[in-house]
């Protein structure tokens, strides 16, 4: 558990690198939210109102130690401050709104893709010289596609040839949230597409990097042996071979979470998404330092949860490292 | 005359991985615990001892690769205190080491001139190119890899293991050591190739006066090459002695267990049936003598005290509690 | 008599840079209940060797030639090679067992011991309990000399010489007809590997399987085995008891080997070695492989391919001198 | 045969880059008036729908993502060299301090990060859009050369020329860093193609200089002028089937360099045995 | 002009039958749940026009033409420092309460109370109700041309709700009451709708009964509008006849009348751009139509080169230049170039990469000025950095939309008032390309010190003469206002033969007007 203790340790030490990063890079860069406002409202903002506007969306001139520890307060009681896009809107509340979305739909689809992906990886080390060889050049094709532009391919397929998936929102419009079959009905049938373009996405580097592992582990001694106790080809490839290998893949796998949510952000915005990365992209570009440092702060904080739990699976699965890793 | 000498070295790692003892701290590795030892010009002494017993970190110890926890290493009788700078460099100009693996001790990326050619211009040997071309030359002559020309621009990868050992011996001979460490020099070569090898460091002892450090775990090895052999277990030393008197006569129930079990097709009765157990962990070793868990005449003192050295004459000695000086014969009466 | 029939048996490795002949023509005899030493210097074949017998060969390697014959006690007898997979599967571990060199790396790290034990009951008796698997895991792992609550224990818990032990432990389980051990002491120490080897010949006293022992540690052989064949460069260059090998050995290249171990007993010999590299599987010599190296060649063995012929004594060498009979006295 | 199709591809695309412009000399943003025309004699791929040709951007756009790429990998990867060969060769507190930056980095998400940085970056040139995504893209390949370098220097060669008397800095850069070539230049292809990923990513939200044209620009173009509705696929899909190829032919290279290091990974054919 | 009803009577009584009409009016991809009409971008659409009304209509279409709303009439005295509207009367809140002066006056000290809210600076001194009929409003500074932000612009909330809120800036009002012709009915993250206030003091309307107004980020709107999911929307579509207009001009109409000038903007303080020749041969070498065409794909027009806004704002234009165009003179624009150093004709031109259209046109820019020895360098720069160097001064020619108005004035203040001018470095928020010239700043500020609609549109008119003869800046073509709409549920829509109100869904108040004019259509 000391092991655990030390990555909590880390964990926390890139919390709070995040945090300040978060706090820094909007002060260190130029730009100011209100004048944009003002051109984008193109007169609909007398030039005059400027500064009673700047102070009315928390922009302070106090120094910029000042600024950070009362940044850090505000962030200790849970306050991301006010979003300058969805004035007076709270970013927590923003974030509270959209964060379910992506959750679920990059959750599921990297699960989804996390199976498929490992599985064929197994299998295509397991079954080398056949058709299943088949698989590298598709997958080393599909690893370099970019997230957009698969999800760009499936909108041109399935949402406008075939028209058999909508291809945008969260839920039908006519829909009413709630806990109704209609509803999840109607959640699952528009997060089909955009789920389909993270799993295609990301599960090329799931299918490549398990299938290198288990090639190497396929040549261990502990495999072979297994083989030549007559276990069956099944269970020598699951629970001795793959079994082994999904190790080192944890940690990759958990890794390459941050690259699949950057993945995810370009998604949503092609599918019109409700999700945590239109609303990214909505902050940049209203250079709305509140929105945009809370939500990089939760998508970098979900990612360290994350990370945390591989590495608690890690320990699950691995009775070595009970004690130490890299 | 002593060459190289250490003194009452004493060795603990704190081990990167591993548990933790409580507050956080991981207790050490107790690698090796007052070892002295001296190396004499011209003679080949052997250290002998099974895997993971010490033996590599005594030769990195006298090689000055890390320093020692306690204890010291003389060079001609002068304790060496520097650790860098000039005066550093000019121990590792006298004092060279030999690595087990001839694979992996030279760098793949460069060819045999590199290797050589480095050493001999950090210690400033060259004064032109051509002197240089010279002294390498020499040394791959000196060991045996002739034709020099065809040597030189090799890779690694293009030489045998014997080949490679013998470009490493020639980079250690480069800087014109005075005392050479070879930590396991033929243990990973094929048995066929091992003897050309040995036979190379016993005629740079016996002609250049080096003084030579043979590290093994075979020991039969030993008393073939080298002058006197020192037996080590688990960090310690046991017994030392020269070497056809201590493989025909050993004291310590280790040495004796250790010929025992080393495989002997000439042996006409088959050695009895026993288990000996595993050796000790390095970590937490077993109080007073090391070897008692595993010894078949230990006695209760051996349990809680450490045997102390006992002279046996003839330039041989022991860590035993058993090891009675006045009977030159076994130090078992069983 | 025989459990084991080799036959012309050859491996090749097609690698990118040629065809490495790691086995040639090997024909060797394995006798019900007898310890077959097999020694030759790393890279002789010994491993592929063993591997096509237990059909353990992974591309790139092929069998391209020869035959395995099992015979069992009844009289039956099996073409290993022509096994198809569930056959083969019943015959690995039932009939043939496996120990490698490292054990570390044979047991897999991420379950118990005692698991990997019971894999094997589970797989090939089924009609066992699981009260009954549990009793007779313990039972193996005392045999060897694991005590029985080390069963939960993980491979990386145990030591060197405990994780062998429990290596022999699983190739035990189903008391097979033979155990193919490839170097199962080699990265143990000497007094370690000592006890092993004694535990092996006691299991072979009680249990009567027989032994292909591996090792390039040609003293280590004489001691433990009944016979011994020793490879160089893929093929087979002599067999013989341990003891007329170690007597009178009769190939050159067997000689150079016993001559390059020193020897702790008796008088101080000198040593011989043998001179030059082993050479490179993908194009060996023409003639004798071991001619280039040959302190007594003769003009023939740079073109004529010694056959392995049965000597005077028990044995048989594939060498040209003194009419096919290899080394004389007089050279030794 | 990996690296052969690899290369193959990747040569095809720099010789694009570096000669495509001169044999087709025509001003990539030039406009024209036939807008949207799909594939002909005239225009090979297509036009857009200000009438600029697809095939013409295509070929000077390889320039712009080809170069952001490699300008951040070579920043990333010498960045990446520096971090790992001196945190892990020299160990302590040095090495502490790094690897705990390099992870800090790693688990940051850098896609966001980027967007973040980008959305700030008040000059919008191939060069700061590479240099925000070298900073976001070096860790990884650090992490992986530290980890090497933690091996390779306790490998006896390094041993061994630390005994002939050799200085830190050259037993880092003249011993560690030859024999770490194969993983740098994995290291190295990979980052290109996370950048050349990255660059079409930033350019497709709007967020890189979008009055050069690089291939992810044209995916904005083609996004913002509505190719999908309008059904123009020549619009949206030449430039990302090129990022994919591109990326196909740095990743089969890469697991080329993999396979030389590590044949288990070949794939392999089974042939019958010649009995 | 008087109340411009129109309406014919419920030619469909009651509504139920009616359909919802399905408006886009901003992208979004999800909603929050705020009607403070004095939030800025996040305030959801609909909030002032059609819940909380002003006080007067002005249609910036017609310059000039105001209708009353809310208030009947409005009275300057103290040299245009007070304001005293005459309020409709028999208004309700749609809670029941009656609309009364205390509201309007309300409104008003809020907005000097908060500054924050106050997004048209106006600088109110004190609003007090003087009658339940009458308002009168002081101001410290003569404030005549703020008439239409005070009457237009100022949506008018209820008191009785409002000065219970602590804090009305961060209020974000999610059960609105308002006096306009709906209220709110159902709202969600993805979809709010709006039912018809029965008791509209327009008796008979609205007839539309229903309106719903479904998120749609800018790209799904383009899906929507070709699966015709949307009655009425203000979208920028790529290709119209393509995803919109589907061949079918009778139904799916769109209607794109200016708002507002986009310019070429020379920065002044450039020593070759200060020079007007140069400025005069760049605006000869430009080919405006073939950016209108190319660029801007035919959507808007070529500016009137006084940059009024035409149609419409004809009374505003010297009448000198009323039939003035464009015309491109390559030899011209060579011919006045001869003086100047060919080397040094070398400008980088900004433009934010987000615009597309600007990018195209910035792109089209460089290709005619090549033409005549002028090299253009165009650079995409992000939208925040493009706000903030033109806004410093620091580029060389840059393209940019003026603020616009009811009246050209607004615009022509803005663009080239010297009371905007900034030094380069400094941020200004108008007159980016630093004109200074007393003759300009005169005119202006006697526009603002007069209520006379004649005399003012004289000094527009004079400015419109500096902007021909002197090239503060170049204009390019109008910034179009998006409209989409479709007719097979409603009729009435404004036309360019029937500019009554801004046709787009995002002006505000205008769509109000427009959808008290729409009638069910015929079946
Ligand atoms: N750098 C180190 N950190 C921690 N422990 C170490 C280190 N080097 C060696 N040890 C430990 O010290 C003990 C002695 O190691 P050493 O290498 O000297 O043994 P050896 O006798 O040379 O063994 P071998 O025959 O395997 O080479 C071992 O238990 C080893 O694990
Ligand atoms: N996968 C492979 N591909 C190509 N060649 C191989 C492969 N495996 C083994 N070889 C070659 O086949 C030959 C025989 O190898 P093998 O492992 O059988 O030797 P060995 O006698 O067991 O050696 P050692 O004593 O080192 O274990 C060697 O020359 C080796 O290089
Ligand atoms: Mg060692
Ligand atoms: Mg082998």
């Amino acid at each position: 558990m000391r092991f655990l203790a030390r990555r909590l340790g880390f964990y926390l030490l890139t919390a709070w690198a995040a945090v300040t990063l978060n706090f820094l890079i909007p002060r260190l860069m130029p730009g100011d939210p209100v004048e944009l406002l003002v051109a984008r409202m193109k007169g609909n903002v007398d030039p005059a109102a400027i500064d009673a506007m700047r102070r009315a969306f928390g922009i302070s001139d106090a120094s910029l130690w000042q600024q950070y520890l009362a940044y850090l307060g505000n962030l200790a009681q849970g306050e991301l401050g006010r979003s300058i896009t969805f004035f007076p809107t709270e970013v927590s509340t923003v974030i509270a709104d959209s964060l379910p979305w992506t959750v679920g739909l990059v959750g599921v689809a990297t699960l989804i893709s996390y199976l498929v992906g490992t599985s064929l990886g197994v299998l295509a080390a397991w079954k080398r010289g056949t058709w299943m060889d088949g698989v590298l050049p598709a997958a080393t094709f599909m690893h370099a596609v970019p997230y957009f532009w698969v999800a760009l391919a499936l909108v041109f397929v399935f949402g406008v040839t075939l028209q058999w998936f909508p291809v945008s929102r969260a839920y039908g419009l006519d829909v009413m949230p709630g806990l109704t079959g209609e509803f999840a009905g109607s959640v699952v049938y528009h997060a089909a597409l955009p789920a389909l373009t993270i799993v295609i996405a990301s599960m090329a580097d799931r299918i490549l990097g398990m299938r290198n592992v288990m090639v190497t582990t396929l040549g261990e001694d502990y495999v072979v042996m297994a083989e030549a106790k007559g276990l069956t080809s099944r269970r020598v490839m699951w629970a001795y071979a793959a079994r082994n290998a999904i190790l080192p893949n944890i940690t990759s796998f958990a890794l390459s979470l941050g690259f699949v949510v950057g993945g995810s952000v370009l998604t949503e915005i092609v599918f019109s998404y409700p999700g945590i990365g239109s609303m990214l992209l909505k902050g940049v570009e209203n250079e709305d330092f509140p929105l945009m440092q809370g939500i990089f702060l939760v998508i970098s904080l979900a990612v360290l949860v994350a990370n945390f739990l591989a590495d608690l699976a890690y320990v699950v699965l691995d009775p070595r490292t009970r004690q130490e890793s890299e | 005359m002593i060459v190289l000498e250490g003194r009452n070295l004493t060795k603990h790692f704190t081990a990167a991985r591993g548990p933790r003892g409580r507050f956080g701290k991981r207790p050490p590795v107790r690698a090796v615990e007052d070892v002295s030892i001296a190396l004499r010009a011209g003679t080949v002494s052997a250290l002998v001892g099974e895997s993971g017993c010490g033996k590599s970190t005594v030769a990195r110890l006298l090689a000055q690769v890390y320093p020692a926890t306690s204890g010291e290493v003389l060079l001609r009788g002068e304790p060496v205190r520097a650790h860098r700078g000039a005066a550093f460099k000019d121990y590792r100009r006298q004092v060279q080491l030999i690595f087990q693996d001839p694979f992996a001790s030279l760098n793949p990326f460069h060819r045999v001139r590199y290797h050589l050619a480095r050493p001999l211009r950090i210690h400033g040997h060259v004064r032109s190119d051509a002197h240089e071309r010279e002294l390498i030359a020499e040394l791959l002559e000196r060991v045996s890899l002739t034709p020099v020309e065809q040597f030189m621009d090799k890779l690694p990868h293009e030489l045998s293991g014997g080949q490679r050992q013998r470009v490493a011996i020639a980079r250690a001979l480069a800087v014109q050591p005075v005392a050479l460490i070879a930590d396991e020099p033929v243990s990973m070569l094929d048995v066929s190739i091992r003897l050309g090898v040995l036979r190379l460091l016993e005629r740079l002892a016996d002609e250049s006066g080096l003084a030579l450090l043979y590290i093994t775990h075979d020991i039969a090895s030993a008393r073939y090459f080298a002058e006197d052999i020192t037996v080590m277990y688990a960090g310690r030393l046991i017994e030392s002695g020269p070497s056809e008197a201590l493989t025909q006569s050993a004291r310590h129930p280790y040495t004796r267990l250790l010929l025992e079990s080393a495989p002997d097709p000439d042996r006409v009765t088959p050695p009895e049936a026993t288990r000996h157990g595993e050796p000790p962990s390095l970590i937490d070793p077993p109080g007073g003598c090391r070897f008692h868990p595993r010894c078949p005449v230990a006695l209760p003192v051996c349990s809680s005290e450490a045997p102390g050295r006992t002279e046996l004459g003839e330039g041989r000695w022991t860590h035993c509690w058993q090891a009675d000086p006045a009977s030159a014969g076994s130090v078992l009466t069983s | 008599m025989n459990v084991l029939e080799i036959r012309g048996l050859g491996v090749d490795y097609l690698s990118g840079s040629g065809v490495v002949h790691a086995v040639t023509d090997v024909s060797l005899d394995l006798r019900r209940g007898e310890i077959l030493g097999l020694a030759g210097e790393s890279g002789s074949g010994k491993s592929t060797l063993a591997n096509a017998v237990a059909r353990l060969l992974r591309p790139p390697a092929t069998i391209t030639s020869g035959s395995v014959v099992y015979h069992r006690e009844d009289g039956s007898s099996l073409d290993v090679l022509a096994l198809k997979r569930e056959e083969l599967r019943r015959f690995r571990w039932k009939e043939l067992a496996v120990v490698f060199q490292s054990a570390m790396n044979s047991l897999n790290p991420v379950s118990t011991v005692g698991a990997q034990v019971d894999d094997v009951l589970r797989i090939h008796a089924p009609a066992m309990s699981r009260n009954e698997r549990t009793d007779r895991v313990v039972e193996l792992l005392q045999r060897v000399g694991i005590s029985a609550d080390r069963r939960r224990s993980y491979p990386h818990e145990l030591s060197g010489g405990m994780r062998q032990r429990a290596a022999i432990a699983i190739a035990l389980a189903l008391n097979p007809e033979i155990i193919i051990m490839d170097e199962p002491t080699t990265a143990l120490d000497v007094v370690v590997q000592r006890d092993i080897l004694h535990e092996i010949r006691a299991l072979r006293e009680e249990y009567g399987f027989a032994v292909v022992f591996i090792t390039h540690d040609l003293s280590l052989l004489m001691e433990i085995s009944d016979r011994i064949a020793i490879m160089y460069a893929g093929r087979v260059v002599e067999t013989g008891t341990a003891r007329g090998l170690h007597k009178t050995p009769r190939h050159p290249y067997t000689l150079g080997l016993l001559r390059s171990f020193p020897r702790l007993h008796g008088p101080r010999e000198e040593l011989l070695g043998i001179p030059g590299t082993p050479p490179d599987l993908r194009s060996l010599p023409p003639g004798c492989a071991f001619h280039p190296r040959c302190h007594l060649t003769v003009a023939e063995c740079s073109s004529i391919l010694p056959e392995l012929t049965p000597g005077s004594t028990e044995g048989a060498v594939a060498c040209l001198l003194n009419g096919g009979s290899g080394v004389g006295e007089e050279e030794s | 045969m990996k690296i052969k199709i690899g290369a193959g591809i990747l040569v095809f695309f720099t010789l694009m880059a570096l000669l495509g412009p001169l044999l087709i000399s025509a001003d990539p943003a030039a406009t024209s008036n036939d807008g949207l025309q799909g594939p002909s004699a005239e225009h090979w791929l297509g036009t857009t729908q200000t009438g600029q040709d697809i095939l013409t951007q295509i070929v000077y756009g390889a320039r712009i993502s080809m170069g952001v790429g490699l300008l951040s990998a070579v920043i990333a990867t010498v960045f990446a060299v520096l971090v790992g060969l001196v945190g892990g060769y020299f160990g302590g507190a040095v090495d502490e301090t790094l690897s705990v930056l390099t992870n800090i980095f790693l688990v940051l998400p850098a896609l966001p990060l980027i967007i973040v940085l980008a959305g700030y970056l008040p000059q919008r040139g191939v060069a700061s859009v590479a240099v925000v995504i070298a900073v976001t893209g070096w860790a990884w390949g650090a992490r992986v050369l530290r980890a090497q370098t933690l091996s390779v220097r306790r490998r006896d060669f390094v041993q061994a020329a630390r005994a002939g008397g050799e200085g830190p800095f050259r037993i880092v850069f003249f011993e560690i860093l030859p024999v770490l070539l194969p993983v740098i230049a994995t290291s190295f292809l990979a980052t290109v193609v996370g950048a050349i990923l990255a660059e079409a990513g930033l350019s497709f939200l709007g967020l890189a200089d979008l009055s050069t044209v690089s291939w992810g620009s044209m995916l904005y173009f083609a996004q913002n002028g509505q190719a999908l509705l309008i059904g123009a696929w020549w619009w949206f899909i030449p430039p990302g089937l090129c990022i994919a190829l591109i990326g196909t032919g740095l990743a089969l290279v890469n697991f080329g360099i993999d396979e030389i290091a590590n044949p288990r990974l070949r794939t392999i054919k089974v042939r019958k045995a010649r009995a | 002009a008087g109340c411009s009803s129109g309406g014919s009577g419920g030619a469909t009584g009651g509504g139920g039958s009616a359909p919802p009409l399905v408006i886009h009016a901003v992208d979004a991809g999800t909603f929050q749940e705020d009607f403070n009409p004095y939030h800025l971008e996040g305030v959801n659409f609909g909030t002032s026009g059609m819940i909380h009304e002003t006080l007067m209509y002005f249609n910036k279409l017609k310059p000039g033409e105001i209708t009353p709303w809310l208030a009947l009439g409005h009275e300057w005295s103290d040299k245009g420092k007070s304001l005293t509207f005459t309020l409709r009367q028999g208004v309700k809140w749609t809670d029941g309460q009656p609309f009364t002066a205390d509201d309007v006056a309300f409104t008003f000290q809020m907005l000097k109370d908060n500054p924050q809210l106050n997004r048209n600076a106006l600088e109110i001194e004190e609003a007090k109700a003087l009658a339940p009929d009458k308002v009168r409003i002081d101001f410290k500074n003569t404030s005549y041309a703020k008439l239409f932000n005070i009457a237009g612009n100022s949506p008018i909330v209820p008191k009785h709700l409002w000065e219970k809120q602590q804090d009305p800036a961060t209020f974000t009002n999610p059960k609105p009451v308002g006096t306009g012709p709906y209220k709110l009915s159902k709202f969600s993250a993805q979809l709010y709708e709006m039912e018809k206030n029965p008791s509209y003091w327009q008796p008979g309307k609205p007839e539309v009964p229903v309106l719903r107004f479904p998120a749609y980020t800018a790209n799904a709107v383009q899906t929507a509008l070709q699966q015709g999911e949307v009655d009425w929307a203000g979208a920028f579509v790529p290709d119209i006849q393509k995803i919109y207009v589907q061949g079918k001009p009778e139904q799916n109409k769109f209607y794109f009348p200016p708002e507002g000038v986009v310019t070429l903007l020379p920065n002044l303080t450039h020593p070759i751009l200060s020079k007007p020749e140069v400025r005069q041969a760049i605006s000869l070498a430009v080919d405006r139509d073939k950016i209108v065409q190319v660029a801007e794909r035919g959507y808007t027009k070529v500016a009137h080169p006084t940059g009024v806004p035409m149609p419409g704002g004809e009374a505003y234009v010297p009448d000198e230049y009323k039939a003035a165009a464009y015309k491109v003179d390559l030899a011209k624009a060579k011919e006045l170039l001869k003086g100047v150093d060919p080397a040094k004709l070398k400008f980088t031109l900004l433009v934010p990469s987000p615009f597309t259209d600007w990018v195209n046109a910035a792109q089209l820019i460089r290709e005619d000025l090549a033409k005549v020895g002028i090299t253009i360098e165009t650079r995409g720069v992000a939208f925040q950095d493009w706000v903030s160097k033109v806004g410093k001064g620091n580029y060389d020619l840059s393209i940019r939309a003026t603020a616009s108005g009811p009246t050209p004035y607004f615009q022509f203040r803005s663009m080239i008032h010297g009371s905007l001018f900034k030094p380069v470095g400094e941020a200004a928020t108008g007159n980016y390309q630093r004109w200074k010239d007393a003759e300009t700043d005169r005119l202006i500020d006697e526009y603002a010190a007069t209520e006379d609609e004649a005399e003012q549109q004289r000094v527009t008119q004079a400015l419109g003469k500096i902007m021909v003869e002197k090239l503060p800046t170049l204009p390019l073509f109008y910034s179009p206002s998006w409209a989409q709409f479709r007719t097979n549920k409603y009729t009435g829509w404004p036309s360019e033969q029937d500019p009554y109100a801004m046709p787009s869904p995002y002006t505000s108040p205008d769509a109000a007007v427009v959808l008290l004019h729409l009638k069910p259509a015929a079946k």
